[in-house]
């Protein structure tokens, strides 16, 4: 296990180097000027240079690349252009919402899909199932902001039982909060719920096809046990790891849903910082989302090991 | 009244106007008694005891007539829950393949525990002394630990006698065992057997056996029945079965099992090497960085030689190294050491480009020929592809394929076909066919027909005698199949992990083997006491 | 027991369709089809320009002459909507060849030359690895939004995901006994990947190039929401629906329309995609045998 | 696992402590949610022109003089005297002003804030080129002394955009003018409070306990500025559609642009009340870019003015005609400078065949042009499209470019040449107060590279400026606009494209909401 997991994080380097110099260049060699973006509507050529210089835009790429990764590597990730705020202290005012709606959201949608999904399979073909595939087929298919709209339209506006928008920290204010998180996670939820739901039903098809499924129903088990304690453990290791991949689903819609339910998180920040322009903190978090990424990924690669006892490290 | 009776099954696919696979069939087995269920592929055998368990696919089988009685009681008007009842407690299977047939992500102990949680009360202590005592009975060494393993942790051979653990922790009076030995290495097989023959005996547990294997029904059964696509083509006491079968399908499925006895030796027709082998070594897994574990040394020291027009033999069990030793000749994996000599000519080491000329001198036959031929070209095209690459023009190549498939026995108009479209034995013919194309010096031919029903291995194996008369070609017989390896081979070399431990003309090693391996193989043979092709014992 | 299972058998039988897909699949089918056509006729079918402007009719409810009424700039919805399906389907089409084509070289290449494998795997994860929505608004909105940047943004992204099936495929077939069969025939390299490995591929790739497309059609319809899209000049689903947000308790025609387009588009292209993973997939095939 | 368990009961327990504890009333605090026009990033005004920024000095700094609503100059934190001769300005500082961080009001802190800004606004740079000493001269007083008469020192002091004039403590306004102060301590009515600051999210102020209000009734940004409430937050809202969802379920209190599409949503619901503050309004205009062809041709500049209507703009624009007024004067309706010379064609739906003409004898020879159009701003996506539409109907071969605002500013800052990326067209709109002076309207500077965006070669209207500059009455300004008015119509220095007003909308728990150009948050209270 050791060995493994250092493997992978030295192996999660070269990835998180292809990020950093793949965002690096994406706006260091594509037009747009910060220093214009800073200055306002009525700024001179002139001034706007002396801004340039004095945000270090005129220097070499090269320059300016060393300088970041340096500065990365003794924990500094730069201040921001526009804010002149460290990096640092954005994202960590910006992190809490985004964690929780999407800590809300997998949870939720674990706790939904995959009794959806189990269903789904043990009724092979029967009605259930064609309502959790098409169910699951929707949430595919319509676009996450219209979903959100027709949440707020009915929660919140028609029944009037929820706010419309907005954000408040758990810590000060718990119901306010939960009361503000449920749409903006259902909005969330839909995607993954569709998505772990039809992995949870194929996966769980796949298995109740194998041998020892067979055995166990030999044995004179009930099809709940059958289903529940053979099955669906073996039925796991997909649905885990189509969690960790749908990840970067969660980041796309989590911007999204921020921008529809105005909740201050990372994902509305990225958005705001690459209109712009603010390079230092758009690349951090672009480096950021990667990382978590490949670290929520190599958890899920470890917790197979929990799964599935064939799976050592 | 008998144990179980089914009469006049009838089984389809559960769809309107479904083809029926097991028609109007009747089968009775008496308290006690081993019953064996013989048949090849597409029999309707297996289907028969699933629908005796009740666990035909959902959706996809069903039972259309008949009755099932246990004990008198018609299984198929139980309700589900009555059906689980009776399962484990009246009746239990085991299934061929241990591996699959046991959840890997729980440990065997307790997967033999749910049984009893299942159908008794028993307290904590007693379920774990009986499921200890069970595991004692089927002599499982170290039964603490073993209970704590998980299957991927066992050997075959300790799945399987898991499996009839679980079968039989509460004593049921009919116990299915669908080919429960066909995974395993002969060694173990035999000791399989042993156990079920024993504990059938001990506890009194009628067995319903079903097998391809004639050797295996030879070795166990009390009464026989044979069925063959889906129907019950003949049954009785198995001397009877074995010695003066009614039925010409039983006839033939019996005289196409070869004999344990090797075949006379053939006059060598030529001086010339074909292969030359020299201390051959293979190592896996080595030099991965911070890779765990050492390197396997899957081939030791491996020397023989093949003449034209001869066939040398490698037999042994899984894990023994033939078919890595095959593969090293073929150049599909790297050897670690050693000289491979083609025609006099050293071809290990050389470069994809430099081994090109002698790729033609040696060609394969696959074990599996349902993988070995891309499914997307037509038999014309597989079979020319080689010829082609060597420059051969393409209407000649096709004239030579029509005369090869000719050869090998397809019918007319087999060129422009698709593999799917034809049997597994027609397929393996193709593949013959292809390799032949490239009229090599020697043929590799890995488990060729091991995947194979046994009538049909027998018209093959009689197509690679014929044609080696024909073309002098070698041939490196790979086989776990003592039997096959006795018709067929001039030579044999016996592999145990990763050795040749006994090489010489198939007579001496197989007539008076000289090693302790090579003989423990032949003891364990199913059946080596019955001659089945003359209806008769093996003369002493 | 072999003799039964015949694998993935190649034609397919009309019948087979009909038991095995159902209806659903079908009714997608030709839904499809009408926005396709719709697309490709647009001209002749939309009542009105979809650009042009006619400040007095701004927001009208629908009538005879605009049956889905008009938007904030008077131009005609159902014109709108209709050309909409050009955009979201030419770049879906667009997107899935381009990132089905490159994913497909690249993955061969990765599957099956080790050391390009290692780079090339790297290079993937990372892009993997960088979640895509936020990718696309970057490239677009740096590089500046025209339908190709739109359309590159959004396939750069999918590539990867092309690029592991690909690669996985021919990991798991060059194992195959036919493909050492055509290295014993002396076979080449490239005539290995293109004849024997490449086929493998189509069928899965057949399946993803569905998901891809209904993706990025999803994906153009958020970039245009998050205003890193296409000129509302030219219409496209996603951008008539961002105009629209304003105007959604207003006239939440103006997003029922587009968003119903949209939905129906990618929902029958998603059932299409699911259908043709029930005939393709070998392993369903086992399974219902 | 029960250790587990256990957790999540303490856990839950907390949580529902949590909860009662919100529920009881903590303090019986006031506070102003309000969603400004956009979200508050740069908080240095003198860094940016950005009118959020501006909008926040107002809150946390305060100024020296300040203008009413009859566009007078009256004191603010000073009282002001000039010499007979207009080249002495004396300034006295109120009794007791104090910063945010306890210190007192100095002179010398507003010489800094002075030095600073006439850095960079265009105004004070106007005053420094006529400056001859500025020095404080008592604890209380400081004395601005010129070298000629310049009429405008005051209003340009007093101005409110785009660089107003701040405040600010000497060291910290000490910092060179390019780079951007990090400390916000003021002595404006309002404190900032940096800890809940999040850029472009949430900005937080609490009541400056120790504000010394200005003598005589609020008027604009002049007068008392009483605080009546204890906190103001902006909070920054993504689409109008959620901000009008929040203003309706209670959520915020002020809403400062409410789309006038929109306003029928919220007009009649109870307990809301909506009004245009701005009465001034805002003005919409095109600007070309006149170092490249075509548009360096008066003629084409022409023709393009010619073919657009200002009634078609502000329909798709605003829709609601009474929200918006077709106006000729490029110095606003309802302004001194009110003159409409040259602007039939704008005023009375464009003039297709007259462009055609025009362009027709000019030297276009079908160049597509580059017309930038911003998809993320709201207030701007209109006007490409319709005047794209009109431009094309008079003859002209136009490429929109869809790029986001900010690609916009970058990119109109660029000189090279249209087709390697440069542009030639591009609209944006301003709040009347920054066009009503023609010394405030940066686009009438015609100093070619150093002038604003589209650099124009123009010393006709230089010499008209500096006339204006030294015209000793209204009168005599008055006549010196009409010419300018004339000339920008005639040169095409910018096509104005009419005026328009936000209506803003606010819960009836507030009271005390007046008119100003932007809102300001003194002398409001909530029940």
């Amino acid at each position: 296990m050791p060995t493994y997991f250092i493997r992978r994080v030295l192996a999660a380097i070269p990835v998180m180097l292809v990020v950093a110099v793949f965002v690096f260049l994406l706006l260091r060699l594509t037009p747009g000027d910060p220093a214009a973006i800073l200055a306002g509507d009525m700024a001179t050529p002139d001034q706007l240079e002396k801004i340039r210089t004095s945000l270090g835009l005129n220097e070499p790429v090269y320059v300016q690349f060393t300088r970041w990764i340096g500065g990365l590597l003794q924990g500094d990730f730069g201040t921001s252009l526009i804010s002149n705020t460290p990096v640092i202290d954005l994202v960590a005012d910006r992190m809490w919402p985004t964690i929780w709606i999407a800590l809300i959201t997998i949870t939720l949608s674990v706790i939904v899909a995959v009794p959806m999904g189990v269903l789904a399979a043990w009724k092979h073909r029967s009605w259930v199932d064609h309502a959790v595939m098409t169910f699951s087929v929707l949430g595919f298919s319509v676009p996450v902001f219209v979903i959100g709209y027709l949440l707020i339209k009915l929660f919140a506006l028609d029944l009037g039982w929820l706010p419309v928008q907005g954000y408040i920290a758990p810590s000060q204010d718990f119901a306010a909060f939960a009361a503000r998180a449920v749409l903006p996670a259902l909005t969330l939820a839909s995607i993954y719920i569709a998505l772990i739901a039809r992995m949870t039903r194929a996966s769980l098809l796949d298995v109740l096809g194998e041998d020892y499924v067979r055995t166990a129903r030999a044995k004179g088990l009930t099809e709940r046990r059958v289903l529940f304690r053979h099955a669906l453990r073996n039925a796991a290791v997909p649905v885990m790891t189509v969690i960790g991949t749908g990840f970067a689903l969660l980041i796309s819609g989590v911007v999204v849903t921020e921008s529809v339910f105005n909740i201050p998180g990372l994902g509305r920040l990225t958005v705001d910082s690459i209109f712009a322009r603010d390079y230092p903190v758009i690349q951090a978090l672009i480096l950021l989302t990667s990382g978590v990424y490949v670290g929520v990924n190599l958890i899920i690669d470890l917790s197979y090991s929990l799964l599935d006892p064939r799976i050592r490290y | 009244m008998s144990l179980l009776e089914i009469d006049n099954l009838t089984v389809a696919v559960d769809r309107k106007n479904g083809k029926t696979v097991v028609r109007d069939i009747s089968i009775h087995i008496e308290p006690g008694e081993l019953v064996c269920l013989v048949g090849e592929s597409g029999s309707g055998k297996s289907v028969s005891s699933l629908a005796t368990m009740g666990l035909l696919p959902k959706g996809a089988l069903k039972v259309t007539a008949g009755k099932i009685l246990l004990d008198g009681e018609n299984l198929l008007d139980l309700s589900p829950s009555e059906l689980r009842d009776r399962r484990a407690t009246r009746m239990s299977m085991i299934f061929q393949e241990p591996m699959t047939a046991l959840n890997p992500v729980h440990k065997v102990g307790d997967q033999i525990t749910e049984v009893l949680e299942a159908h008794t009360k028993l307290s904590n202590a007693d379920k774990h002394a009986k499921v200890m005592d069970m595991l004692k009975q089927v002599g499982l060494p170290d039964i603490e630990r073993v209970a704590g393993s998980y299957p991927h942790q066992l050997s075959g051979g300790q799945r399987q006698r898991i499996m009839i653990a679980m079968a039989l922790i509460l004593e049921p009076r009919l116990l299915i065992a669908d080919e429960p030995t066909t995974a395993l290495d002969v060694t173990t097989q035999k000791q399989i057997l042993k156990l079920i023959k024993d504990l059938q005996r001990e506890h009194g547990t009628a067995v319903l056996f079903i097998t391809h294997d004639m050797g295996v029904v030879a070795e166990i059964a009390d009464r026989v029945y044979v069925m063959n696509q889906g129907d019950l083509v003949e049954d009785g006491p198995v001397m009877e079965i074995l010695a003066t079968p009614k039925e010409d399908y039983t006839r033939k499925l019996l005289s196409s099992v070869p004999s344990l006895v090797p075949r006379p030796a053939r006059a060598s027709v030529s001086k010339k090497t074909a292969l030359d082998v020299s201390d051959l070594n293979k190592f896996y897994g080595a030099g991965r960085f911070l890779a765990k574990g050492s390197a396997t040394h899957a081939v030791q020291d491996v020397s023989f030689k093949v003449t034209a027009g001869r066939t040398l033999g490698i037999v042994g069990e899984s894990g023994s190294g033939k078919s890595t030793v095959a593969r090293c000749i073929m150049h599909l994996i790297e050897p670690t050491s050693g000289g491979i000599r083609v025609g006099g000519q050293q071809i290990s080491g050389l470069s994809r480009r430099g081994l090109k000329p002698y790729r033609k001198k040696l060609q394969m036959v696959f074990q599996d020929p349902y993988r070995s031929l891309n499914p997307r070209l037509t038999i014309e095209e597989s079979i020319i592809e080689g010829p082609v690459n060597y420059g051969t023009p393409k209407a000649q190549a096709k004239a030579r394929a029509a005369e090869l498939l000719d050869l090998v026995g397809m019918p007319e108009g087999s060129a422009d076909r698709y593999p799917h479209m034809f049997s597994g034995g027609q397929r393996q013919r193709i593949a013959i066919a292809r390799a032949l194309a490239m009229e090599p010096e020697l043929l590799v031919a890995d488990e060729a027909v091991s995947a194979l029903d046994v009538s049909v291995q027998a018209q093959v194996l009689n197509l690679l005698a014929e044609i080696q008369e024909r073309t002098h070609v070698a041939i490196l017989f790979i086989t776990h199949d003592l039997r096959v390896a006795a018709q067929i081979c001039d030579e044999v070399a016996v592999m145990q992990r990763g050795q040749v431990v006994e090489y010489g003309p198939t007579a001496d090693v197989l007539g008076a083997p000289a090693h302790d391996y090579t003989r423990s193989l032949l003891t364990a043979a199913p059946g080596r006491d019955w001659d089945f092709p003359n209806f008769r014992p093996v003369a002493a | 027991m072999a003799e039964t299972t015949q694998r993935a058998a190649f034609p397919i039988r009309t019948s087979f369709i009909t038991e095995k897909v159902g209806i659903a699949p079908m009714i997608a089918a030709v839904v499809l089809l009408l926005i396709v056509l719709a697309a490709i006729f647009a001209p002749l079918i939309a009542p009105h320009d979809p650009i042009y402007q006619n400040p007095i009719m701004r927001l009208k409810p629908p009538s005879a002459e605009y049956p889905l009424g008009t938007d904030n700039y008077g131009r005609d919805l159902l014109s709108r909507v209709i050309w909409g399906a050009r955009v979201s389907l030419l770049i879906g089409i667009g997107v899935t060849v381009m990132a089905v084509v490159v994913g497909l070289l690249i993955g061969l290449v990765s599957g099956y030359i080790r050391l390009a494998d290692a780079i090339i795997m790297r290079v993937m994860d990372g892009l993997m690895a960088m979640p895509s929505v936020l990718l696309a608004i970057a490239i677009v909105s740096l590089i500046g939004a025209s339908i190709w940047t739109v359309m590159a943004a959004i396939t750069i992204p999918e590539i990867p995901r092309v690029v592991r099936l690909v690669r996985s495929i021919v990991l798991s077939a060059r194992e195959e006994p036919y493909v050492e069969a055509a290295i014993s025939l002396g076979t080449s390299m490239p005539r290995i990947l293109w004849r024997h490995l490449m086929p493998n591929t189509f069928a899965p790739l057949t399946v993803q190039a569905t998901y891809v497309c209904a993706s990025a059609i999803l994906t153009e319809a958020i970039l245009s929401f998050l205003g890193a899209g296409v000129s509302t000049e030219t219409p496209t689903w996603g951008n008539i629906m961002a105009e629209a947000r304003v105007y959604f308790r207003l006239k939440p025609e103006l997003i029922f329309w587009p968003g119903m387009a949209l939905s129906l588009c990618i929902l029958s292209i998603n059932l299409l995609g699911d259908a043709a993973r029930d005939i393709l997939d070998p392993r369903m095939n086992k399974r219902e045998a | 696992m029960t250790a587990f368990w256990s957790n999540l009961r303490r856990g839950a327990v907390a949580a529902s402590a949590l909860t009662l504890s919100a529920m009881l009333p903590a303090n019986a605090e006031t506070t102003i949610t309000a969603v400004m026009h956009s979200g508050l990033r740069v908080l240095d005004p003198v860094i940016t022109t950005a009118h959020i920024t501006r909008d926040n000095a107002f809150m946390v700094f305060d100024t020296l003089v300040a203008l009413n609503s009859d566009f007078e100059v009256t004191p603010q934190m000073a009282d002001f005297e000039v010499s007979a001769d207009g080249l002495t300005y004396t300034f006295t500082l109120r009794d007791g002003l104090k910063w945010h961080d306890g210190g007192d009001v100095t002179p010398a802190d507003c010489i800094a804030s002075i030095k600073r800004w006439m850095q960079r606004d265009g105004g004070g740079q106007m005053i420094n080129d006529r400056m001859a000493s500025l020095e404080a001269t008592g604890d209380k007083t400081f004395v601005l002394t010129l070298t000629e008469p310049f009429p405008y020192t005051l209003e340009a002091m007093a101005k409110v955009s785009s660089l107003a004039l701040f405040m600010m403590p000497e060291r910290i306004a000490s910092a060179p003018a390019n780079e951007a102060i990090t400390e916000f301590v003021g002595s404006g009515p309002f404190k900032f409070v940096a800890d809940e600051f999040q850029p472009g999210v949430k900005v937080v102020y609490e009541k400056f306990d120790d504000y010394v209000p200005a003598p005589g009734p609020r008027s604009w940004f002049s007068g008392a500025k009483d605080v009546l409430v204890d906190r103001v937050e902006w909070v920054t809202m993504p689409d109008a559609q959620t901000t009008m969802n929040a203003l309706m379920n209670g959520e915020i209190d002020f809403m400062e642009s409410v789309p006038v599409d929109l306003l029928p949503l919220l007009e009649g619901m109870p307990g809301i009340k909506t009004e245009v503050l701005s009465t001034l309004g805002a003005v919409t205009i095109g600007r070309m870019n006149f170092k490249h062809p075509p548009f360096d041709d008066p003629k084409v500049r022409q023709a393009a003015k010619l073919a657009i209507s200002q009634e078609n703009v502000l329909t798709a624009l605003i829709g609601n005609s009474e929200y918006f007024q077709v106006c000729g004067a490029i110095f606003g309706c309802g302004t001194p400078y009110e003159f409409t010379d040259g602007s039939e064609s704008l005023t009375s739906g464009g003039d297709i065949e007259a462009a055609k003409a025009m362009l027709a004898e000019s030297s276009y020879d079908g160049t597509p042009i580059v017309l930038m159009q911003p998809t993320d701003v709201v207030t701007l996506t209109a006007q490409p499209i319709v005047a794209a539409q009109a431009l094309r109907e008079a003859g002209f071969n136009v490429d929109m470019q869809p790029m986001d605002w900010q690609t916009l500013v970058t990119r109109r800052a660029s000189q090279i040449p249209p087709a390697e990326g440069g542009w030639n067209l591009f609209f944006t709109n301003w709040i009347v107060p920054e066009v009503s002076n023609p010394l405030g309207n940066v686009m009438l500077n015609g100093r070619g590279d150093q002038a604003w965006f589209g650099w124009p070669e123009d010393p006709e209207i230089e010499d008209l400026l500096k006339a204006f500059a030294e015209a000793p009455d209204l009168a005599a300004q008055q006549a010196i606009t009409q010419q300018i008015q004339a000339h920008v119509m005639e040169n095409v220095n910018y096509i104005h494209l009419g005026q328009y007003f936000s209506p803003s909308a606010w819960s009836t728990k507030l009271s005390g909401v007046e008119p100003a150009p932007f809102p300001v948050f003194w002398g409001i209270s909530k029940e």
